[in-house]
Order: C-alpha cells, then structure tokens, then sequence
C-alpha cells in the first residue's frame, strides 16, 4: 500500500524559553487518513500541530509538505500549502457573520459583496453537508455552529491537510457524531486529517493510525486496528488507570442545595432558566444533563450569586440567597467550578499563590490585619503542588502558560480545600487528558463522601451515568426529568435533552 | 437670533469642526486596526507645518495638502514601529510622539514665521447646492478641504463596511489572531492603518495651516489632536457619527464667542469648559443607554499582538 | 525582512541584563540625536555635556531635579494605582489642577493657623479635591462601563479652566492690580525647605508615598483586590469582591494622590494659584508610571531620570539650542527607551531555517 | 566684574513665555533682542523660550544669572515672584521685569504705554467704520487688555460718538482658528472693522475673508491680511533694550518702574496703509503729537464708565496706579468684563 504522503515532520524541535516542549518529534500524514494525535496534556500535541500551522517556527528539525520542504514562517504560508487547523480555542472575529469569517482574508476583489457572498457559502456548506445560516453573528452561534464554521473556512481556502485540536470536547454525543461523518467522507475525498483528543473511545472510533506524545517526545505511532485502549494509555502515561472505585457515600437526606421555581434571564435579557425545581442532597452528586446552552451556565452562576434571579429562591443549606451577595454565599459554604476556567476561575497573569487564595484572601489563613500573608500563603500553596500533583516549574511564574490539566488541578484544588457544603462543578473535565480526570472525579467523589451537595453539570452522558446519584435532564431552560442512572439509559436521557419529552 | 446669525453659526460650526473631523476619521481607521495612537496632536502639527512649507515652496496649495498628508502618515510610522514591531505601550508611544511632534513642528517651521501663506484654500460655493434655502450656505458654501472631507466620510465608510480590507480590518481589530490564522498579515494591516491614521492627521493640520487661519504658528492646532481622539469613542468607531460629533463640537467651541455678541453674560470660561463637559455627558448617556460594557471598541484595542503569546 | 527573524518572548531574570538593555537604548538616543544634531548645526558632545551637567552636574542641579521629581513622582504614583486596575487614568492633570485648588483655598482662608496644622490641612483638602475629580469618571465607569480615559481626559480641561476661573474671579488678589493670582500665602502654608535651596519636604513626603503605595499595592488585601480586578473583572466578581466600589475607590485614591502633587507644587513652590501652574506633570506621570512598570519603587529613580531630562532641557537652551530641540531630544529618548523594553521581554533570532542546507524550499 | 577683558562680551538674556514662533508677544520681544545685538555687536544674547510661568521659571532665571548673564530680562508677567526671589540671590545680576509692579535694588520693571497708539488705532477705525459697530477680540480680562480696549475706544469716540466697540473674550492668547472665530461672531455681529489683543493673526484674517477692515497688534500684520489691515499699535522694544544695557553697563543704571509711551517709542502705530484716507491719517498725526508734545493723555476726563458714571472728572487724569489695575469700561463700550 503506497499512499501519497502529505505531511512528513522529521526530527521537529520547540522550545519556549529555555524548555524544549517538542524535541526530536517524527510525524506523517497521509491522504486519505484520519490520524490521531494522543498525548497528557502538555505533552506538547498542541505545538507540533502549530507548527505544521505556521503559527510556531520550529527550533530543529524540518518539514515536508506535499512531498516537498517547506518553511512555514505564518499561517498564511501554511494555508497555501493546503494546511487548515481548527485551534483548541476557536480563532473565530465574535462580531463578524458566519460567511465574513469563512471569506476572511481570502477574497481579492476590492468591494465585499455581501448577497453574493453569503449565497456562495451558503451552496458551499451544502456540498460539504455542513449546515450554517451564513448571515449570522458569531456571537450567536453555540459551540458546535463555530466549528462547522472552521472547518468550512480550512475548506474553502482548498486545505487537505485538516487539524482539529480536541474538536469533541465542547460537542454533544450528537454533534460528535456529525463531526465525525463528515470527517470520515473528507478523508474519503483524499484530505488527511489529524485529530487531537483525549477521549479514548472517540479514537477508537475514528482513527486510522494513532502517534502517541509523551513529554514532547515521540512515543510511536500504530495502526488503530492493532491496538486497544489500554495499550494507548500504556503508551501515553506508561501505566493503565485503575477502575475507579465507587466508595460508599454518607447516605443522608438532608438537603444541601434547593432550586425553587427559578428564573433567570441570560446576557441578553431573554428567559434562559424557567421556573425550575430540583434539589441536591448532601453526600449526593446530581449531575445536569442538557446540551450546552440550555441554561446550565445561568443556573451556575445564579447560584454563586452572579446573576440576578428573577423568579424563585435558591438555598444553600435552608437559607435563601436571593438577596445575597457572591461573597456572603461563598462564606454561606459554596464552591464553585466555573465552565471557563480562565476567564472566571484564574488569573492568568498571577501566579499560583495568588490564584490559590483568591477566595479566601480575606480570611484570617491568609491575611494579618491589612496585610496578607503572602510567605505563609506561599508554603500552602506548595503543599496544595503536593497534593494535588500540580506540574509547575517556577512557583513564582504566571500560570498563563500552564497545560489544561494544571489549571483546572489548581481550580478544584482552591475550591475543594474550602470544605465546602455545596459544590458547583461546572464541566470539570473539558480538554484533560485521562489520567487527570480520574483524578478529578475521584475528587468529585471524595467531596460527595465527605457529605458534600455536588451539582455535577457535563455534556458527556457516560460520565453523568458513572458519577451521578440522580440526573436532571434539562432542555430550553426547563426541567425535562429527574431520573436515576440505574434506572434509565444514556439514549433516554439523550432524547430528553434533545426534544424535553419524559420517556 | 436671526436666521442669518443661525447660519453663519452653523457655518463656522461646520469650519471649526473639519480639522477635528479629518483628524478623528484617522484615528477612527487607525483604531479599527487595534492600535490607538494618543499623538494625534502631534501628527497634526507636522502636518500644519509641513503642509504649510509645502504651500510655501511650491505655491500652491494642493502641494502643501498632499505633503501634509505624507508627512502626517510618515511620522506616524514611529508610533507603527514602536507599537507593532517593538510592541512597546501604545499610550506611552503616542504621548511621547505628541511631545517629538511638538519640537520637530517648530523645528521645522523656524523659517516660516510672519509669512502669510502666498496661497490658500478659499471658499468656493457649489453651483447648485449651495442655493438649497439654509442648509446651502451652511454646508456647500466653504472651502475644498471641507468637500473633501465630506467626502472622505463617505469614502471611509465604504472602505470600513463595504470593502474586503475593511473586513480584514475590522478583524485585524478585534480578534487579530483569528485575523492570523486565516492569513491575514496582522502587521501590515496595522502599519497601513496607523499610517492612513497619520496621513488624515496630517490632512487636519494642514486644514488649520492653509485654510482655516493660513499661517504657520507654533502650536497652532492648541489641543485639538486631543478633541479628535475623544470624538472617536464619542462617535463609536463609525464615520458618520464622527461627522455629527466633530460639527457639534467644533459649534459648541464657538458657541461661547457668539453667546457674548448676543449680550449673554455667562463667564466665558464656563462656556468654554461647555465642550468638554457635553462630551463627557454624552459619553455617560451613551453608555448608560446601551449598558454594554465596550460599546463598540475593537476587542483589542490597545493591545500589541504576537503570534507566540499564550 | 520579518520573515527571517525569529522573535520568542523570554522571561528575563537576569537584571544586569535589563539594566543593560535599557542602557543601550538611551546610547542609541543619543547617538541618533547625535546625528540629528550634527545636521542641524549643533556640536553633539556639547549639547549632552549641558544637558547632564545641567540636570545633574552641580548640587544645584540636582537640587531643582529633585524639585521637578516631586510633582512627577507624585502624581506617578497617582497614576500607578489606577493602572494597577486596568483604570486608564489620564486625568491626572487636572487632578493635580484639583488638589491646587483645594489647598489653595484652605491656605488662603486660614492662613493665620500654624504650620503643623495648616499644612496636613491643605493635604487631606488637596487630596479630596483630586478624589472629587476622579471620581466623577470612577462613578460613571463603574455604574455605566463609561471609558475613563476620555472622562478623565475632559475632567483635565475642565480643572484647568475652573482654576482660570478662580484666579480671574472670586480668588484675584485685591492687592494684585487685578492680575489673575491669587495673593501669596501665608508663609505658615510654604513646605518648608532643605537649607537654601528650593526642595522642599514635599519629596519626603513623595518618597514616603512610593513606599506606601508600594506595601499597599503588593502586601495589601486591597492591592490584591484591584490587581486581580484589573486582570479580570469577572473574576473578581466570582470571587466575591465588589468591583463597582473597587473602580471608584481606586480612582479616587489615584486621583487624590494626584491632587497632593498639586498641593505641593503651589505650597511648597509657587506659594500661591495661578493659571497653568502645572506644565503637564499629568502626562509626564503617565510615561513615568509606564517606564516604570508601575512599581512605586522604581517610579522614584525614573522621575528622578525624567526630571533631569526636563531640567537639562532647559540648560541646553541656554547653549542656544532652541525649545524645539531640546523637546526633540525629550522625545527621541523616550521611544528608544520604550522600543528597548522589547528586548527585555523578547528575544530576537534569524530564523536558521533558512540557511541550512537543503533542496528546493517552498514558503508563502 | 570689572575684571572682564575688553574681548569678552557683555552678557545679556531674556526669557520668553511663547514660543519665539508665536509673531506675538515673544516674537516682539525676540525682535527687540534682534535689535540690540544689532546695536551692540558686542554684546551676546541668550534666550530661552517657552518657559511656563509656575516652578520653571525661576530655575531658569537662576541658571542664566549662574551663567554670568548681567542683565536678565523676563519678559512675562508670571515671572514676577520668580525674579524676586532669584534677585534677590545674585545681587550683582540686573533683572528686568515687564509688566510686573514689584521692584528691588536690582530689579526694575518696564512696560509700554500700550493704551496710547490703541487710541490712535481707534480714531482709525472710527472713521472707517460704517456701521459703526467695532469688534474688539480680547485674550483675558486683566487689567493691560482692558486699559486698552478702553483708549481704543476713547480714540473712537473721539471722532465718532456714535461708535460702539464690542468686545468679545476669548480665554486663550494663543490659539489662531479660535481668535479668528471670535472675530468672525464679531463680524456676524455687524462689525465691520476688528481689531485685537490677540498674539495670533487670526482675527486679522477673518476680517479679510469677510471684506471687513482690521487692526493687528503686536507687530505689523499687513501681510497676514493685506486687504483688511490699516494698522497696528505695536512694541518696539529695541530702543528700550539698548538705552538700559547701556546704562547697566555704564553704571548709570538705577531700579525704577519704566513705563514708556510714544514719546519713549517703545510703542508705536504702525504705518498706516492706503485703505486709510489721507484725512484720518493726518488726524492720527495730530492726535499723536498731542499724546507725546503736550501733558494731555487718554484718560483723561471727562470719561464716564459704561453705566454713566462719571470715573474721570472734567481735566483730571488717571494715575499710573490707577491704570495698572484698571478694571472697569468706559462707555461706549459693548460687553462685560467677566467674574
Ligand atoms: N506560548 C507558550 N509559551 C510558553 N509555554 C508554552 C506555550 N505554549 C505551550 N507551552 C508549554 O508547552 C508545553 C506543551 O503545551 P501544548 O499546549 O503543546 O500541550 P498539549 O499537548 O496540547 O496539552 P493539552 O492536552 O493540555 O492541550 C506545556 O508545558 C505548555 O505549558
Ligand atoms: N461579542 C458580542 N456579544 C454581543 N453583542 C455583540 C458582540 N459583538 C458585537 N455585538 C453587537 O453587535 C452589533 C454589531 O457590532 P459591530 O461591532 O460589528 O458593529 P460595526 O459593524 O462596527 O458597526 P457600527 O460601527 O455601526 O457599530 C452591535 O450592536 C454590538 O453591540
Ligand atoms: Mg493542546
Ligand atoms: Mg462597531
């Protein structure tokens, strides 16, 4: 079998600043291909396919593209040669329509001509059977619409070479399985594609062939059909994960957290959570179920008292917070996990330390009169490295540049050495890699033993199944059923999320 | 009032408003680029001045206008190079060009002093608009660079909303490294931009040199650059708006001198504070009214992009 | 040409190596004014040997460089506190304009108290008048998400104006002939000064500021709160911190601290109101606060630096170098000391990619 | 200082407020330097521009009498505590103040009667005005721009009573589209001649554009507005600087309070040009060779103030004292001095 190779990467080499995060890297794709791409996070996946992308320059090493060398020295040069990457954030102008971002940069005429244009990537999106409404804002759009429209835009500009990065981690099971049709029939078409991703079952799905990353270094590359899962987590974190042990929780029925006939309106001042009852018990996990952006963020952050509620009351251990204040609920016992983990949770350009005691800097552990105690806050802050495994070169650093999985170690660690009575965990795991959301959710679960009310809000329903004592489904903001794991199934709840019915 | 004060008021609003308006429409491309450049002041003044020993030299007045553009956009390029290549502070760039700017104006304009300008733009009225009843003298009875400018407006808008660079642009602005990922030359959309930012400042200063009081006099544009940068956000980024903003300005600027012939006795000092005042009670309006957090200002303002950083 | 260079950033530790960067770009300053000098009839050497000696040269020079960091480093450090919190303070112009006014009126209406009593009393009153000015832009800020740079910006015009006011109205000396100053003060409202010389305790009292505001920027529960909301102001919602009050308390410290710098200019310099009486140390502040990346310590040194440039300024007119250049000089060094923080920050390589061995390459 | 060689020069500065390049006041007084190193070739003159009239000043003056200047002129009004103190520490240095009223052993002030050929310049626009409305562009109330705009207006009452002076303020001294557009509300006002106490040329050039007659100041404007323009009072502050360097030097020098009119030539009316009718310019001959051949001056009575007051009593004149804090209009003219 000789197949036509479209990328070879040989002996790549990156470094920032004096650490090498790629070091002797080999890569290959070829036509027709949809290559994995495997790796904890920070093992530098991200990089290597930067550099394919022209976004990185590479220190060592050398790269073939269509057979041929090639100095990729900005993306655009890397779009010429028929490479199209959708990034891990999605590198999308907000305030721009679908079809202005699609034709971005690309067209040559001096005047934009709007009708025509949205009609020519209207047909365009047919053909590819990608459906977007070409005059919308992105702004508009939920994730899975952003995507298509990358994907269209790595299309339109003629890419074979396709690179997502974790494209599934913010996707529903459904919208997943759209991706993955239309990227088993580009591979058809003769494109190579490459797929970064963490979920195990997604690449045994998927995959032709797997390169595994480890530490910036490569550790081989297989054929799909010659491996099982646990040979790949073998090779990515040199051991296999143990099962993960369900310990007996403190079986109470007290009530922890009570939604009562909640309403609340979202951004733009539309309904986005309508008159909804549930409640958390303490010592239980209840997970939410819905796809994303039917009102999960909302109810969050209602909670945590960051947005206003409308109608109703919510209460933390039998007392309202409806007139609270975020600080007062937070001293009420709640934790908080929020969905973006740095534009909400973490300061980026702060380093550890200050991001550990961001929400008890007041409190007397970490604070002497006016003054806060920033040595003995420092040495928690190492313990806290300690114990949750936390990778962190300099202790004094900006945590900006940390892997996924680091930062949200450092989230949940901040928010679990609250002892809190409520915890909001709000998609915990998006974007880490297997070992680290084990870890997570052996953490998840140790809250719940430890009497901890925990709403466990996730869009991955095999997770929800696992870690949940009760599921509430919900679709438009509305409360679609309440239902016990081992008494319903992932299709159940699926068709509760999709269309509201009780099945 | 009668109705020939009202006009002759509106009139001179129009005048006063044009150096602020060019220079404004500048500033407005330039920040749609990302890049905010507080040395308007002193683009401007190199403008006045170089267009004015353009005029001088060559006699001719449209030598002196293209020059002062030239010039105006050349020395921008400092701020471009600092800013987008050496990715230094944008306020601190610009607050040093204004005070460069300063000196080398009067550097430049030693010899210039005393000299009437042998050549000037004058009023000229339009055949047929102008004897449209009120609005006629008011806007289609003054000199070419106001037609000009009334032009540019309309040129600028077409460029920002209906053109392909303009949606680079826009994009460059707002998210520049979407903008980098499909292809777009993040810098060198900036550097054009800055510079265009640079030439219509200049084009402001040189309103001042050639038309609106022909002559050079060190300092001469007395604080206006600063006006032009507040219009922008007054106007929200948009041409048209900068157009009414630069008109409202520049009649609350005269508005003071025209209230004492009429006998008003109000301090004039307060009337003078009344511009600033008015735009920061607009702005508050504004914003109040439309409850969002950054209006219309380009995502990254201010912010230097560099394709490595996390 | 860009296409072959590699820039990264780095973090550099290494503060020789910063020092040296930063030394390097005022060399290249004067070597560029060197050449522009040259060009425009002026001998280099001379015009850097008035400059410095100037500034720096005699015990009188530093003197009055010190008298002009007073004023810069105050309102520096003014500005500093805004910054901190992403608020674009620029108004510290008229906040100083502000603060004069207010100890300006405290002086002249109880000139007969004593010193000790009568000069805190100024300050605490030039402090409010600077926080009364900032916080009209905080409150609009933190109610309204008005910007603030163009509020402050319109509030420096407007303290200008309302000292022209003051100064031709209600406050013009009787005994004055009618000309637009107020009467002096009493000498009970002068700072008092060092010796014989013109500097007077307000730089005791700017020193003690930086120290001050540097525990309370980096020690402080209210310097952490207004770093982490001016890195994020959703996340310091999220972690329970009041954010509106933050913004206009912040402003307003900023502001009044501004207003002290006003409060020392005419106590302890002019000794009473007059029109203009600052000549920009507003703007000044901001450059001050930026070069010295809003560290409260290292704003002492570079206001110390930037007054030297102002002072020597001057001294080189007396050399016959005209207003003109010597503002260009100003200029010249302030964009290379800005363009040298680039190399703090970033390392620049030629891309090797392009001269190693190799076949036929393919590139945009 | 007697120990000075014959070759080394005699050293002399000025401080200015403006910028040499703003054709107004420190233009004029950069011209009077002009003219005195003209005069005395040996003689060398520093100058330094631009200097703000808060703190700066007086290290400025400080660092030119270090730099053994002899005489120190500060040509701003602000400057006057600065030199007093500077003065005070350099005993030797001569300091010369314009338009302050303090004095010391070694400091003097000087400054021009100013008010006498804008007298005259009324006359001039009296006779050309038709509709007998006059705009007056004023910088500031003090009491300089005041005293002016009042024997301005005297001038034109005296040949025509029926002229009325309107006056508008501008609160900037400097900003030449401003001082322009205050002229031109002027004119919309029915003025028909303009004249200023303005350092820019802008409201000379609105009168022009709109077929009005002007009158400048402080140096000749002719060619900012040639079709405008009659005249100008103007500084000429040369002859001043020569007789008090020399008499400085001489030893001959001793402080006072100079205030010079026409007959001292420091101020002047500029010539007149052919817009100005040959009658009017021998009327302006005659009412100059009152001002300097006899005891007669502008403010003398009868003057009434706006409201009708009698201010200056039949034959009586103003003192100096009371011109140096003038703070009221005569009749006649149109505006308020503002609070
Ligand atoms: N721009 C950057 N500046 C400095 N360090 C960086 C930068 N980008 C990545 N790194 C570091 O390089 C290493 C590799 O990062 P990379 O993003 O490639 O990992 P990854 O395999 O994609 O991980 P993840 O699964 O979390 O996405 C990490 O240690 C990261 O902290
Ligand atoms: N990220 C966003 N979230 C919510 N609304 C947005 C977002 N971005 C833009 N908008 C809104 O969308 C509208 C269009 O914004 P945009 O900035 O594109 O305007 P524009 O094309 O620059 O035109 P104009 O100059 O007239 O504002 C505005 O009303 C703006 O408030
Ligand atoms: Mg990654
Ligand atoms: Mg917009």
């Amino acid at each position: 079998m000789k197949e036509k190779r479209l990328v070879s990467m040989k002996g790549i080499g990156k470094k920032f600043g004096d650490k090498w995060v790629n070091e002797q890297v080999e890569f290959e794709l070829r036509a027709g291909e949809i290559h994995a791409l495997l790796g904890e996070n920070g093992a530098g996946k991200s990089t290597l396919m930067n550099i394919l992308a022209g976004v990185y320059k590479q220190d060592a090493g050398q790269l073939l593209l269509h057979g041929k060398e090639a100095i990729l020295t900005s993306p655009k040069d890397a779009i010429q040669n028929g490479v199209g990457m959708i990034h891990q954030h999605f590198k999308l102008v907000e305030n721009l329509t679908a079809s202005e971002n699609i034709i971005l940069g690309y067209k040559k005429t001096f005047f934009l001509n709007r009708k025509n244009i949205s009609e020519e990537i209207l047909k365009f999106s047919q053909k590819y059977g990608l459906s977007i409404n070409p005059n919308d804002y992105v702004y508009h759009m939920s994730v899975g619409e952003k995507q298509r429209i990358e994907i269209l835009k790595a299309l339109y500009r003629g890419a074979d070479i396709l690179i997502l990065d974790e494209p599934t981690a913010v996707l529903t099971p459904q919208e997943t399985k759209e991706l993955f049709d239309i990227l088993r029939k580009m591979a058809d078409r003769g494109c190579g594609i490459v797929i970064i991703t963490h979920k195990m079952k997604e690449v045994m799905e998927i995959a032709d062939r797997i390169t595994v990353l480890r530490k910036g270094r490569k550790e081989g590359t297989v054929l799909k059909r010659e491996v099982d899962e646990q040979r790949l987590t073998e090779m990515m974190i040199g051991k296999y994960a143990s099962e993960r042990k369900m310990k007996d929780r403190q079986v109470t029925n007290e009530v922890g957290l009570e939604i009562e006939n909640v309403t609340i309106k979202n951004d733009k001042g539309f309904v986005a959570v309508e008159n909804m009852s549930f409640d958390v018990k303490k010592g239980e996990i209840v997970g939410i179920a819905g796809i994303s952006g039917n009102g999960q963020k909302e109810l969050a952050e209602a909670i945590a008292g960051l947005r206003e509620i409308e109608k109703g009351n919510i209460k933390i251990d039998h007392e309202g917070i409806k007139e609270k204040n975020p600080r007062q609920i937070i001293d009420m016992g709640l934790s908080y996990v929020p969905e973006d983990r740095m534009g909400m949770g973490l300061v980026g350009n702060m380093d550890i330390t200050d991001n550990l005691i961001l929400k008890d800097y007041r409190k007397k552990k970490a604070r002497k009169g006016i003054f806060i105690q920033k040595k003995k806050v420092r040495e928690n802050a190492k313990d806290v490295i300690d114990q949750f495994e936390i990778k962190i070169e300099n202790i004094d650093a900006p945590i900006r540049t940390l892997s996924g999985g680091n930062l949200q170690k450092i989230l949940l660690g901040r928010e679990i050495l609250e002892d809190p009575k409520v915890l909001i965990a709000a998609y915990p795991v998006r974007g880490l890699d297997i070992a680290t959301t084990e870890a997570v959710y052996d953490l998840l679960l140790e809250q719940r033993n430890r009497g901890c009310a925990v709403l466990f809000i996730s869009e991955d329903l095999d997770y929800i199944m696992q870690l949940s004592d009760r599921i509430v489904a919900i679709e438009g903001g509305k409360v679609a059923g309440i239902v016990k794991p081992d008494e319903t199934t992932v299709e159940e709840i699926g068709m509760m999320m999709l269309d509201g019915q009780v099945g | 009032m009668d109705n020939a004060i009202i006009i002759s008021t509106l009139s001179a609003a129009v005048i006063a408003g044009t150096p602020i308006l060019y220079a404004a429409l500048g500033e407005i491309i330039c920040e749609k680029s990302g890049n905010l450049n507080l040395g308007v002041e002193g683009m401007m003044l190199i403008g006045a001045v170089c267009g004015f020993k353009a005029a001088v030299l060559s006699n001719n007045p449209w030598v002196g206008f293209l020059v002062a553009m030239l010039a105006g956009g050349l020395f921008s390029l400092i701020h471009a190079f600092l800013t987008i290549t050496l990715k230094s502070s944008q306020v601190v760039s610009g607050l040093a060009l204004t005070i460069f700017g300063t000196g080398l104006s009067s550097f430049i304009g030693k010899s210039m002093i005393g000299i009437p300008a042998p050549v000037k733009f004058s009023k000229v009225a339009i055949p047929i608009l102008s004897k449209i009843p009120f609005i006629g003298t008011i806007l289609f009875h003054q000199d070419v660079l106001v037609y000009i400018s009334y032009m540019m407006i309309v040129a600028v808008w077409i460029y920002l909303y209906k053109t392909n660079m303009g949606l680079k642009l826009k994009a460059v602005g707002e998210n520049p490294a979407a903008a980098d990922a499909v292809g777009i030359y993040v810098s060198k959309i900036q550097y054009i931009h800055v510079f265009i930012g640079g030439v219509f400042a200049g084009a402001g200063g040189a309103y001042l040199s050639l038309a609106y009081s022909p002559a050079w006099l060190e300092n001469m544009t007395a604080g206006r650059g600063w006006i032009a940068v507040s219009l922008v956000i007054f106007a929200l980024w948009n041409p048209v708006r900068a157009l009414v903003g630069s008109y409202i300005f520049g009649g609350l600027d005269i508005l003071g001198y025209r209230a004492q012939t009429l006998g008003i006795t109000v301090s004039p000092i307060f009337m003078k504070m009344i511009p600033y005042l008015f735009t920061m009670g607009v702005l508050i309006f504004i914003s109040a009214k439309k409850g969002n957090r950054n209006i219309a200002a380009p995502g990254a303002l201010g912010v230097s992009y560099s394709r490595e950083e996390r | 040409m860009q296409k072959y260079l590699k820039v990264e950033k780095r973090n550099m530790n290494n503060q020789y190596g910063m020092f040296a960067i930063r030394i390097g770009g005022i060399f290249v300053a004067l070597v560029l004014g060197a050449i522009f000098l040259i060009f425009s009839g002026h001998a280099p050497i001379d015009v850097y040997v008035t400059m410095i000696d100037g500034a720096f040269g005699s015990a009188y020079g530093v003197n009055e460089t010190i008298v002009k960091t007073i004023p810069l480093l105050i309102a520096a450090l003014g500005v500093s506190i805004a910054f901190r919190m992403k608020l674009w303070n620029i108004g510290a112009e008229g906040q100083i304009y502000a603060g004069g006014i207010m100890a300006s009126g405290v002086a002249l209406s109880f000139g007969d108290l004593p010193s000790l009593l009568l000069i805190p009393m100024m300050m605490i009153a030039a402090f409010l008048g600077g926080a009364l000015w900032a916080c009209v832009p905080g409150i609009a800020r933190s109610f309204w998400g008005t910007n603030e740079t163009i509020t402050t910006l319109m509030m420096n015009y407007v303290g200008i104006l309302w000292v022209d006011y003051l100064v031709f109205g209600p406050w013009k000396d009787p005994k004055g002939y009618n000309f637009p100053i107020t009467a002096e003060f009493s000498p009970s409202a002068f700072l008092p000064t060092f010796g014989g010389t013109r500097v007077h305790i307000g730089i005791v009292i700017a020193i003690l500021c930086s120290f001050v505001i540097y525990i309370l920027l980096n020690k402080t529960v209210w310097g952490y709160e207004i770093r982490v909301a001016g890195e994020n102001s959703d996340v310091a919602k999220y972690a329970g911190m009041n954010v509106t009050k933050n913004i206009i308390l912040t402003l307003m410290v900023s502001g009044g601290i501004a207003g002290i710098a006003g409060m020392t200019e005419v106590s302890g310099v002019i000794h009473r109101l007059q029109s203009n009486f600052s000549p920009g140390y507003g703007y000044s502040a901001i450059i001050i606060a930026w070069l010295a990346r809003l560290n409260p310590i290292a704003a002492i040194f570079v206001s110390f630096l930037f007054g030297g440039l102002i002072v020597g300024g001057y001294a080189v007119q007396t050399s016959g170098l005209p207003a003109s250049v010597a503002l260009m000089l100003q200029g010249l060094i302030l964009f290379c000391v800005l363009g040298a923080e680039f190399f703090t920050g970033y390392r620049v390589s030629i891309d090797k990619r392009f001269f190693s061995k190799g076949e036929a390459k393919i590139n945009g | 200082d007697e120990s000075k060689t014959e070759d080394e020069k005699y050293k002399v500065a000025f401080i200015y407020v403006g910028p040499v390049g703003d054709a107004g006041w420190s233009y004029s007084h950069d011209a009077g330097k002009e003219y005195l190193l003209k005069e005395m070739p040996d003689v060398e003159a520093t100058y330094i521009e631009s200097v703000p009239e808060g703190s700066d000043s007086e290290r400025v003056l400080t660092e030119l009498a270090e730099k053994g200047n002899q005489i120190i002129f500060a040509t701003s009004f602000g400057y006057m505590d600065s030199v007093m103190n500077v003065a005070k520490k350099y005993p030797d240095v001569t300091f010369i103040h314009c338009s302050g009223y303090k004095t010391d052993k070694n400091v003097a002030t000087y400054f021009g009667r100013m008010y006498q050929p804008r007298y005259l310049s009324g006359v001039v626009a009296a006779k050309k005005t038709a509709s007998n409305v006059i705009g007056y562009v004023a910088a500031y109330p003090i009491p300089e721009v005041i005293r002016g705009i009042n024997a301005f207006t005297l001038g034109a009452k005296s040949v025509n009573p029926d002229a009325v002076v309107k006056v508008v303020w501008t609160n900037t001294w400097y900003d030449p589209a401003k001082e322009k557009e205050a002229a031109k509300s002027l004119l919309d006002a029915g003025a028909d001649v303009i004249t200023q106490h303005q350092d820019t040329p802008g409201p000379q050039q609105a009168a022009q554009e709109q077929n009005a007659f002007s009158i400048g100041y402080n140096t000749d404007m002719s060619q900012f507005a040639p079709e405008a323009y009659l005249t100008a009072p103007v500084w000429n502050w040369g002859p001043y600087y020569v007789d008090t360097v020399k008499a400085v030097r001489a030893g001959t020098w001793k402080s006072a309070q100079y205030w010079g009119g026409l007959k001292d030539g420091v101020v002047a009316l500029a010539p007149m040009t052919d817009l100005v009718d040959e009658e009017t310019k021998a009327l302006v001959a005659k009412e100059e060779k009152k001002i300097i051949d006899t005891d007669w001056d502008v403010f003398t009575g009868i003057i009434k103030d706006q409201e009708g007051n009698v201010k200056v009593q039949e034959g009586q004149q103003l003192t100096d004292e009371e011109l140096l804090s003038m703070d009221w209009f005569v009749e006649g003219v149109e505006g308020k001095i503002a609070e």
